[in-house]
């Protein structure tokens, strides 16, 4: 009995993200580099890094996102599974969630593991560590998604990669904001952990559900 | 030759083009064409190249919506939403993932691709087997040769069976062993009730109707 | 390294020469872990953290030691295109990445009884991570690139660009660091060591080379095999009249 | 010996020899794996190879 396309599928993307690439490692070593480098910037005094460890933090898992997400649809589109999946059964849109789950699987989780460790190294208490890594918990599937609108809509481009990083980052601006003042609550007394924490899962929902639509839309225009 | 087992008949199937009318960039390729394909004929494609053989074979895989005209593709008595879904496309690349070995590409392509009532086709191992490269099963398709991958591409068409085969250019990176097997394969296709639309430049050993691009009509 | 004439040659003495360097290493580590617990005093400001130091410093000169191994290896792929160097470069990367990090994890359980805090921005322990990231970035190089000679040279024009690097990220970041004097950086190797902690710490040394050397020998071999697999599922796949029926493969395109 | 950071200290052997022992283990799995797929394939010009 074959397995359902959608976890054929699935598997298929893990397997092929493992097999090239080393899969997420690149995305985490993105993240340790962009980590590293903030400090000597702005110099060694941990509590200057500590009061701004979460904002660097999630501005690197933002980074590190749309980093892996540029060959999400173009290594399809160039070895023609692209344009087979059309004319599969399964509908597009399910497609697209199930290649972003996967992607956000095999880059977006190992960014939230890596966070708290990181954060160690800007000195973030054990609180902020806390909020950071459930604050990018919740908020890298919204960047997921939205990144992948910005990969469907470049696949066909030589270098995409910038122009999609272009696209993308005005849409995450929401996400990066009440990531960051989520993840910061611990540090200022005044802004509380649950009401920027609750936006941001219900950014992350409304993306999952809108964006493989204007996904699916993009990829079947493109790929004209 | 290896022994090839017998295919169920397809069910009634017509793949219908009418008034199609395609556009490539603003590039008007193909204008007002009209044919009916019912089950067991084929439709040979031919023409000098950039007259929109591939635009054609894409816009009736429903990659490429028409300007004017429409493509309908019947089976069963009832219309698909596309002809697409009827059908088994192949193009100049193949879409196995090169990361992947032959047979997990196979895998998911067979549990992608089948369609509900068709029964299963040939497993991985044997569709290989039947294109004469049973040992490329479980290497990575980025250590084949293009013929191997081209078999490897074909072996799809066996795995989970469906009435239309749009193939373009089929004999490409095929040897004369190679070229022998698709012949094969697609007569069986055809005497299984099956429908074929192909471009190419070398002749296929099947009895089809022409098309050749230029000239608008279509010859019986 | 560059001497041996040929992959098989290698394979041979690799065999040969193992179970003598193996036991070599268990030797002078059984002798430094004793004299690093037992024969060394404590230190008489840290008290026992000071054996950390037997762990810290050693691999910290590996990680060196390793670079340097692979930048020799980088001459021999580009120079002489010798194919062993191809193999022992890239064996040598994951090697020198575990003992950049078994460096930089020690280095923060060393300095959190002392600073209060997991990690600090030392001159010395801020350079060793760029070194790590620059490890990861090699491996990561040679994970992308298929085509195992092409990923051999890219990652050799790496590795000696990382070679002239080095002493330039050194220099900075001591700059940085004396530039941003936080007010309480304890320095990491303290005053002169004395005698009787200094042996324990070369025979440490000593033992974490050889060990190196083990690892490498042994990864390099595994990476000729690896290459010599491939080759054979490439040459079984071209010759169909091959009579041994197809079996599952289980390689991964390029596993360190 | 009562000592005030003998958990640091023995953090960081454990992690030493966790990380070094891993990659060595590593090292020779890899190894026995590779031989026996080189047997599948009855490497014809198999060298001497007298490792144990």
């Amino acid at each position: 009995m074959t397995p359902a396309p959608l976890s054929a599928l699935f598997l298929r993307e893990i397997r092929a993200a493992r097999r090239i690439g080393g899969g997420g490692t690149m995305g985490v070593v993105f993240f340790l580099i962009l980590v590293t480098i903030v400090p000597f910037a702005i110099g060694p005094d941990l509590n200057l890094l500590s009061r701004i460890g979460p904002a660097i933090l999630w501005i690197a898992a933002l980074l590190a996102t749309l980093l892996g997400l540029d060959r999400l649809f173009q290594a399809d589109h160039e070895d023609g599974s692209l344009d087979l999946m059309l004319t599969g059964d399964t509908p597009l849109e399910l497609i697209v969630l199930v290649k972003c789950l996967a992607h956000w699987t095999v880059t977006g989780l190992p960014l939230v593991v890596a966070a708290p460790l990181f954060g160690l190294m800007l000195a973030l208490e054990p609180e902020a560590l806390f909020g950071v890594t459930i604050s990018l918990l919740a908020g890298t599937p919204a960047l997921g998604m939205l990144g992948a609108i910005g990969a469907a809509l470049t696949v066909t481009l030589r270098r995409g990669g910038l122009l999609m990083a272009i696209l993308v980052l005005p849409l995450a601006i929401p996400v990066l904001i009440f990531g960051v003042s989520a993840a910061g609550a611990a540090n200022s007394a005044t802004t509380p952990f649950m009401t920027p924490f609750l936006i941001l899962c219900a950014l992350s929902l409304a993306t999952l559900a809108a964006a493989p639509f204007a996904v699916a839309a993009a990829l079947r225009h493109m790929s004209e | 030759m290896t022994d090839r087992m017998e295919k169920a008949p397809f069910p009634e199937t017509r793949l219908i083009a009418s008034g199609l009318t395609l556009r490539r960039g603003d590039r008007l390729l193909v204008e007002g064409l009209d044919f009916d394909l019912a089950n067991g004929q084929a439709l040979i494609v031919t023409g000098p190249n950039g007259t929109g053989k591939s635009t054609l074979l894409r816009g009736l895989a429903g990659f490429l919506p028409p300007a004017r005209g429409r493509v309908r593709g019947i089976f069963a008595g009832e219309e698909e939403r596309g002809a697409g879904a009827l059908a088994h496309y192949l193009g100049h690349v193949e879409g196995s993932k090169p990361a992947l070995t032959a047979r997990e590409n196979l895998h998911f392509w067979q549990s992608m691709l089948a369609l509900p009532g068709l029964g299963s086709g040939l497993s991985p191992d044997e569709a290989l087997t039947q294109l004469g490269v049973p040992q490329v099963a479980g290497l990575p398709v980025a250590y084949l040769s293009a013929g191997q991958k081209r078999r490897v591409g074909l072996a799809r068409l066996l795995i989970a069976p469906r009435p239309i085969w749009i193939l373009d250019e089929p004999l490409t990176a095929l040897d004369a062993a190679g070229q022998d097997l698709l012949n094969a394969m697609l007569r069986d296709h055809l005497a299984a009730g099956g429908l074929i639309v192909a471009a190419t430049h070398a002749p296929l050993a099947i009895a089809a109707r022409q098309l050749s691009l230029g000239s608008r009509e279509v010859a019986a | 390294m560059l001497k041996y004439a040929n992959p098989t040659f290698f394979l041979g003495l690799a065999g040969r020469l193992l179970p003598w360097l193996a036991g070599a290493t268990a030797l002078t580590l059984a002798i430094g872990m004793w004299g690093a617990f037992f024969y060394a005093p404590a230190d008489y400001q840290q008290g026992q953290t000071v054996r950390i130091m037997y762990i810290h410093v050693p691999s910290a000169w590996l990680a060196m030691f390793c670079y340097a191994t692979m930048a020799a290896s980088a001459l021999g792929t580009l120079v002489w295109r010798h194919p062993l160097a191809d193999a022992a470069q890239k064996a040598a990367a994951p090697i020198g990445a575990v003992f950049t990090f078994v460096c930089l994890v020690t280095g923060s359980l060393w300095g959190k009884p002392m600073w209060g805090t997991w990690w600090v921005w030392d001159a010395r322990l801020t350079s060793v991570l760029v070194l790590f990231v620059i490890y990861l970035g090699l491996i990561a190089l040679w994970q992308t690139i298929e085509d195992s000679s092409r990923a051999a040279r890219a990652a050799a024009i790496l590795t000696l660009v990382g070679v002239i690097n080095l002493p330039i990220i050194k220099f900075s970041v001591d700059w940085w660091n004396t530039l941003h004097q936080p007010a309480s950086v304890f320095r990491m190797d303290g005053p002169t060591i004395a005698p009787s902690m200094l042996w324990p710490l070369l025979v440490m040394g000593i033992a974490f080379t050889l060990l190196f050397t083990t690892l490498h020998v042994m990864s390099t071999r595994n990476e000729i095999l690896r290459r010599r697999l491939r080759r054979l599922a490439i040459q079984a796949a071209a010759g169909e009249a091959q009579a041994r029926p197809a079996h599952r493969l289980s390689t991964s395109e390029s596993a360190p | 010996m009562n000592v005030a950071h003998l958990g640091f200290i023995l953090a960081s052997y454990i992690i030493a020899i966790v990380a070094i022992g891993g990659l060595a283990a590593g090292i020779w799995l890899e190894y026995r794996r590779l031989q026996r797929e080189l047997a599948q394939y009855g490497d014809a010009q198999r060298e001497r190879d007298s490792a144990p």
